[in-house]
């Protein structure tokens, strides 16, 4: 019941803010209820079985019996840490606010993309995962269509466009594969084999979809615009949350699925994402808008992750999962905080800041460690994973890691200068008005200044976790069958649809 | 025999009755003929062991819904005048025929059905009559006919607000 | 297709001539009512070859289906007249090439 | 000629208390930046030496502890101690533990590096006094401590990473501590991105080091070398090369350095005698085993060591800061300690380290003194003549410039500069047989140089008279005592620091390098070209060689000033390449920062980003919008006709069915 509580709070929560009759207090109903699913979020890890590698917490219910869609869930060690940084974060984005009018649409919107996040991420039945994908749109349509900056329309449909396109072909490939299947079941889909040309199709069509959330190079057209014209809470959702989902779908359903297909382009797409790495931060160097800067070395870390994820091997993946964790949790505290400048000079050029640290030292401080963390600095979060994954990609493509290395490097040049033209140099005198952060702001940002030393300092108890289903569910998927195994199920395949044939004669 | 002189009469007198329909300029001589290929309809339902239908046929089409639109037609009370621009133009009606006749009706008439060889059911005495029907309807399809009521109550809503002037 | 006996493909003959008939009617004349009254023919054809199936096949579901659309044939008829009479409010004629809003 | 293959596995010590070194300085910066942070939202009041008694106490404490466990890791120097912290990163073969290690390496690093800390923590706390960022600073002050002892004591190259970033961030953090002034600001920023830049090279030889020895640990790594060939080690220690270059700013990353003076004047000693510059050489050494099998690395350390040596000395000949010239003298003499580690001497550069890290602190922390006394005037062709006002400060300061010049035997870095040009010397090189000679010849010149800027400098700040404004000169004081006495301090140990390594030739036990001596005796070339009995001989020669140097400089800049014009006369156009530092600086501008600049804007920003990712896509939208307006075209409006088309689609459904 647990996951389904998981989905269903934060939905009747939506519902329940999206009603309430006092406009002031939805935001307080918001935070309990998304407080609520973080403290139910916490008893998935207590109880999670460390030694299983397979999918825990399962329920299933019959949909539509005729068309075998089940409502099926479950998570392992993958879904694990996305749920929980979704279920963490989600409490600090309403309490954070900036939802400036219409209260209850904008945390009524919050709530319902959790529900489809957490959705999305529990679900073990292929059209269930279809529906909550498409679910997570519409309340990240609002959100940035309606709360958004000056150019939000033009950036909503950029944003709403690049992911119907990809989750349209996604659902044509979905549909073929469950025909063929004759299910929606994930792991009787994933026992399947498939024939060569269908694994090169539907590995395009599911990794398109997918890789337009995350964004890779070069399928980011939407992000710069949809980053920043997004309200900070919404930006948070999108880079920390909903991007991660993009390449959660790869390693649950793209890898998995097909993973010939997914051999053969790994190479394309590990140089795709150091071109994106590279060309995030060499982007990011030009921006004078500092939200775009955080855009796009967002679009240069996920660059990062996807280069661990596609050396398929164990210490890459693991660095890849931790890198989506941690990234999560440092985009979370840099894009929060960047709404709290924004609060305070609603402007996100730098040209307009200067010398903030003296005037708001707690914000400049907490700046400073979350960006030492996007910097990949040892001892904080980002460093781990980064490190994971380049020495895995340095295995599987020595020339690769190595210009992996230079995002690095420029992630120093641009950061620093945002931080020194932000931060540092004169102050100028309309400026002694500015408050630095409240109690409020400071609360709902120490827990991700913890999370982020805590994961730099005990990356292990993050990847324990992780390691059984990520060796199980995606390595031992990519090794190649033999023969025999095949050929068994293939009859074990004919014996159940002869089976089937004699029931339906009775 | 003569379940087949029956047959093509009945069969000669829709399909008349159906190209009158679609020529005729005033709307009322229509609705008769229509009515007129529902009462051979009705005849052909049953010949086909469809009793029931028949009745219904009798009763629903030609006693209701074209009542209803004759009704609709005399509340308009459209003038000749108002009538003769929108009269059957025979270059296009023939035209049309024509062209269905070549894209539709010619490849179902010489292509499909004479590789079929259908042949009747063996019926039981009471075949579509109003108890097999009704049982038919209230086993299997129960829950169907209780969503028709539902849209027949759509309807009459819908109706009464489309055509009230005010409401 | 011989004349006699009577099989299953003449009254599907003349179903699909009763339905051409309908489809010409509606295609060619401007007349609203026609277009109604042509449509209900095209339901008729059909309902005839239902009625023929389920001769055919010994299966009352074809039965079950005409009353079906016979119903629905009174709701659409029901609602189209009144948007009929809503339309003539508005421009005063029933000619169907004068209600163009459809285009722009 | 190697010993490598008589490497014998090493007893190790557990530890229980090695972290309490890391902790301290750790907890302090915790504490005070808590403090600081509350009293900055007046949650409370903090009175200033709290702060400085926090931090001071911390790395006084850290001293204390480290020299403890000091004395008695001497009684077994072969054993190091260990301490297992706890497992960091496990995943897969890749396995990290957070260990501390303390061997005779780091242990005397340790020493070194808290001592002098302490001192320079003290110093703080009287020139410091009155600053608005007063905790602030000192709770970057034993971050940057922590990061270094972290660095230090790290067992893995990981931790060492660790430590070596947090270096890097802290100096940008002090170095930009009065960020309020643009410059401050630019300055770190240059020092963290030039730091970065060689840290990629770090990275990049994690990576070789982990895909052919699996672990990053020091002692696993030597005992499995054998998996290193030459041309693997070669490029493996080329990028740790690059990385120490960027930290100890050598050539070709040192421009940082000089800028480095933006911070406050004990930052700037911190980084030049404790901290940061040493991490390059520190790297190198404790790499030893490593760049042993890299001949061809530690021949380009040596020369790069040598040059940037030169190359620092002649620009420090014209700067008029006094912190520019000590910091290009910092540069100058860590190429001394390169080329004594490129020549494999380890130990003569661990032992140069150390003494320019006494005398290098007592230097800068006086001439802290001198800037405090004229309130803030840095600038030498304003000062003069304050050894009659500023006694102490001028005392220790004198100190420290005996004990880098070299001018008294047996003082300061007589010893080490010695032990390295000798090394220099007598070193055989494989690759190129006459290059001892050229790296001596230059090392002495360098010698002869480093006399004659200190000289200059000491004249006139010290001798002369008085130049400065008369404002300045009437607030004129010597600095409060808790500056003066640890200055002094410095001062009287740099000049002593030097006997700990007296080298056997005179007689002397050479403690320093016997100790250090089991941990890189396997990897020292012998030195065998030239007797020993020949060192006493060099040690005149570069004796008279600083002497020299320190004449003329006398000579010209007390005696003669009018020389020293007729020489800027005469070498006019040298002169302004030296002002401008050669240019270096606009080189890179010009060169690296322009092409990466132009690489952004045009290949980044507008190929891609515009034409390929936003262009293409935008053409395409276009395209699809005049698609759909033709097929608009279709949609006449007529219920009639989009029922035809139904009829039309129905026929060609029949069609498809039928066939």
């Amino acid at each position: 019941m647990t996951l389904s509580l998981l989905i269903g709070l934060p939905l009747v929560g939506a519902i329940l803010v999206g009603l309430f009759p006092w406009e002031k207090a939805a935001k307080a109903l918001a935070f309990l209820v998304s407080l609520t699913v973080f403290i139910f979020s916490l008893q998935l890890y207590l109880q999670f079985d460390l030694s299983n590698a397979g999918f825990q917490f399962k329920e299933l219910y019959d949909l539509v019996p005729n068309l075998g869609i089940h409502y099926a869930v479950g998570i392992d060690g993958i879904s694990l840490w996305l749920i929980l940084l979704t279920t963490f974060l989600v409490p600090l984005v309403t309490l954070a606010g900036f939802g400036a009018f219409s209260q209850r649409g904008y945390y009524a919107c919050i709530l319902l993309l959790e529900s489809a996040v957490i959705g999305t991420l529990v679900s073990t039945d292929l059209f269930l995962f279809y529906v909550f994908w498409e679910m997570m749109l519409i309340p990240a349509f609002f959100l940035i269509g309606i709360w958004g900056g000056e150019n939000r329309v033009k950036a909503t449909i950029k944003f709403v466009l690049y992911t119907m396109l990809g989750s349209l072909l996604m659902l044509v490939a979905l549909l073929y594969i469950t025909h063929e299947v004759k299910s929606f079941d994930y792991s009787k889909i994933a026992d399947h084999f498939f024939a060569e040309d269908t694994q090169f199709w539907c590995f395009l069509a599911f990794a398109l979809a997918f890789l337009i959330k995350v964004p890779l190079f070069p399928f980011h057209g939407w992000l710069p615009e949809a980053y920043v014209e997004a309200p900070a809470g919404g930006t948070v959702l999108l880079s920390a949350v909903m991007a991660k989902l993009g390449v959660y779908g790869l390693l649950r359903f793209c890898i998995p699925l097909f993973p010939d297909a997914a051999k053969a382009f790994a190479p394309w797409i590990m140089i795709l994402a150091v071109v994106g790495v590279l060309h995030g931060a060499l982007m990011a160097t030009l921006q004078t808008n500092f939200k775009k800067i955080l855009a796009y070395s967002s679009l240069s870390h996920m660059g990062m992750i996807l280069l661990g994820i596609f050396t398929f091997s164990l210490t890459g993946l693991q660095g890849g999962v931790l890198q989506m964790v941690s990234h999560g949790v440092y985009m979370a505290g840099l894009f929060l905080l960047v709404g709290m400048l924004y609060e305070r000079r609603p402007s996100y050029e730098m040209s307009n800041f200067g010398g903030w640290a003296k005037t708001t030292p707690v914000l400049a401080t907490l700046f400073l460690l979350l960006m030492a963390a996007a910097l990949g600095m040892p001892g904080l979060a980002g460093f781990v994973g980064e490190i994971l994954i380049l020495v895995s990609a340095y295995k599987a493509n020595t020339v690769l890691a190595l210009l992996a290395i230079s995002g690095f490097v420029l992630s120093a040049w641009y950061f620093f200068y945002l931080y020194g033209k932000v931060f540092l140099g004169p102050t100028n005198k309309k400026q002694n008005t500015v408050l630095d952060l409240s109690a409020r702001e400071i609360a709902l940002l120490l827990p991700l200044a913890t999370a982020v030393l805590w994961i730099g300092l005990s990356p292990n108890f993050f990847l324990r976790p992780m390691e059984k289903s990520l060796q199980a569910n995606v390595i031992e998927r990519l090794k190649p069958a033999p023969a025999m195994t095949d050929f068994a199920a293939n009859q074990r395949h004919l014996q159940e649809e002869m089976e089937k044939d004699k029931k339906g004669s009775r | 025999m003569l379940e087949a002189m029956v047959f093509y009469i009945l069969a000669a007198a829709s399909v008349i009755f159906g190209l009158l329909l679609i020529t005729r300029v005033n709307p009322i001589s229509s609705a008769m003929t229509l009515i007129g290929v529902f009462g051979a309809l009705a005849g052909l339902y049953a010949m086909l062991n469809a009793s029931f239908v028949s009745i219904i046929q009798i009763l629903v089409y030609a006693g209701g819904i074209m009542v209803l639109v004759i009704f609709v037609i005399m509340l308009l009370n459209l003038h000749k005048d108002d009538l003769q621009p929108m009269r059957a133009q025979p270059f296009w009606v023939i035209l049309a025929l024509v062209a269905l006749f070549g894209t539709i009706l010619g490849p179902i008439l010489f292509c499909v059905l004479p590789n079929k060889d259908w042949t009747w059911g063996s019926l039981t005495p009471d075949f579509g009559t109003l108890m097999m029907v009704g049982e038919k309807i209230f086993s299997d399809f129960l829950f169907p006919f209780e969503i028709l009521s539902l849209i027949l109550l759509t309807a009459v809503i819908g109706a009464l607000v489309m055509a009230k002037r005010k409401l | 297709m011989e004349l006699y006996p009577i099989t299953p493909n003449h009254y599907l003959a003349l179903s699909a001539v009763l339905f051409t008939i309908g489809i010409a009617g509606v295609l060619t004349r401007k007349n609203v009512f026609m277009t109604l009254m042509s449509l209900e023919l095209m339901l008729n054809a059909v309902n005839l070859s239902f009625i023929t199936f389920a001769k055919v096949n010994s299966d009352l579901t074809g039965h079950v289906f005409v009353l079906f659309v016979v119903s629905i044939a009174a709701a659409e008829a029901c609602v189209g007249l009144a948007i009929v009479i809503a339309l003539f409010r508005l421009k005063e004629t029933v000619n169907l090439d004068m209600f163009k809003s459809l285009k722009n | 000629m190697l010993k490598l293959e008589n490497f014998q596995d090493v007893i190790y010590i557990h530890s229980d208390w090695l972290w309490l070194i890391v902790a301290l300085p750790l907890l302090g910066a915790v504490i005070n930046g808590l403090l600081t942070l509350l009293a900055a939202r007046k949650v409370l009041t903090v009175k200033p030496w709290v702060y400085a008694a926090v931090a001071c106490g911390a790395a006084i404490a850290s001293f204390i502890v480290s020299w403890e466990m000091f004395l008695h890791f001497k009684q077994t120097p072969d054993s190091p101690w260990v301490q297992e912290l706890f497992n960091w990163i496990e995943s897969g073969s890749f396995h990290v533990s957070f260990n501390l290690e303390l061997n005779s390496l780091s242990g005397v690093m340790v020493i070194f590096i808290t001592f002098l800390s302490s001192i320079i923590h003290l110093y703080s706390a009287g020139y410091m006094k009155g600053d608005k960022g007063f905790g602030r600073y000192f709770a970057y002050l034993n971050l940057f401590l922590f990061s270094m002892l972290v660095l230090v004591l790290a067992q893995d190259l990981l931790v060492l990473f660790l430590g070596w970033e947090g270096v890097g961030f802290c100096s940008y953090l002090l170095i930009g501590f009065w960020f309020e002034d643009g410059v401050n600001a630019e300055a770190g920023k240059k020092a963290i991105i030039l730091n970065r830049i060689g840290d990629a090279g770090f990275i990049a030889a994690l990576l070789m080091v982990f895909a052919l020895a699996g672990t990053f640990n020091f002692n696993d790594l030597l005992s499995h070398k054998q998996v290193f060939t030459e041309a693997t080690a070669t490029i493996i220690c080329l990028c740790f090369l690059f990385a120490a270059t960027g930290k100890s700013a050598q050539i070709p990353l040192y421009v940082w350095l000089p800028e480095a003076m933006a911070g406050p004047t004990p930052v700037s000693a911190l980084i030049h005698a404790a901290t940061m510059v040493t991490a390059g050489v520190y790297l190198i050494a404790r790499l030893h085993f490593l760049y042993v099998l890299a001949p061809w690395v530690s021949t380009l350390i040596a020369v790069i060591g040598v040059l940037t040596a030169l190359f620092a000395a002649t620009i420090a000949l014209v700067q008029n800061d006094i912190k520019k010239v000590l910091a290009y003298s910092t540069i100058s003499q860590l190429g001394y300690m390169f080329l004594g580690v490129g020549v494999t001497s380890y130990e003569a550069g661990i032992f140069h380290l150390i003494t320019h890290g006494f005398f290098k602190a007592c230097l800068f922390l006086a001439a802290g003194s001198v800037i405090h006394s004229l309130s803030g005037e840095q600038d030498i062709r304003k000062m003069g003549g304050l050894l009659k006002h500023i006694p102490v400060t001028s005392l220790a300061f004198l100190m420290g410039w005996i004990a880098i010049t070299g001018i008294l035997p047996t003082c300061g870095g007589f010893f080490s500069k010695d032990e390295i040009l000798w090394k220099a010397l007598t070193t055989p090189n494989s690759i190129f047989p006459i290059l001892p000679q050229i790296l001596y010849f230059v090392g002495l010149m360098t010698s002869f140089l480093t006399s004659f800027y200190m000289t200059r400098l000491v004249i006139l700040v010290f001798f002369g008279n008085y130049r400065g404004d008369h404002e300045v000169y009437e607030h004129l004081h010597e600095s409060p005592r808790i500056m003066t006495w640890p200055v002094l301090l410095l001062g009287l140990l740099s000049l002593g620091i030097g006997w700990i390594g007296v080298p056997v030739a005179i007689g002397g036990a050479d403690e320093l390098g016997r100790f250090l001596d089991p941990l890189f005796h396997l990897s020292t070339l012998e030195s065998d070209a030239l007797p020993r009995s020949l060192e006493p001989m060099l040690m005149l020669v570069s004796f008279a060689v600083a002497f020299l140097g320190v004449t003329v400089a006398w000579y010209v800049y007390s005696f003669k000033p009018s020389v020293s014009k007729n020489l800027t006369l005469m070498f006019a156009g040298v002169k302004k390449v030296l002002d401008g530092k050669y240019f270096i600086d606009e080189f890179y501008n010009d060169t690296v920062v322009r092409l990466a600049r132009a690489v952004a804007r045009w290949v980044s920003g507008w190929v891609i980003e515009t034409l390929l990712v936003n262009r293409l896509v935008e053409w395409a939208v276009k395209g699809i919008s005049k698609a759909a307006q033709a097929a608009k075209q279709v949609q006449v409006g007529f219920v009639r006709v989009y029922l035809a088309y139904v009829a039309a689609g129905a026929a060609l459904l029949i069609y498809l069915l039928l066939h």
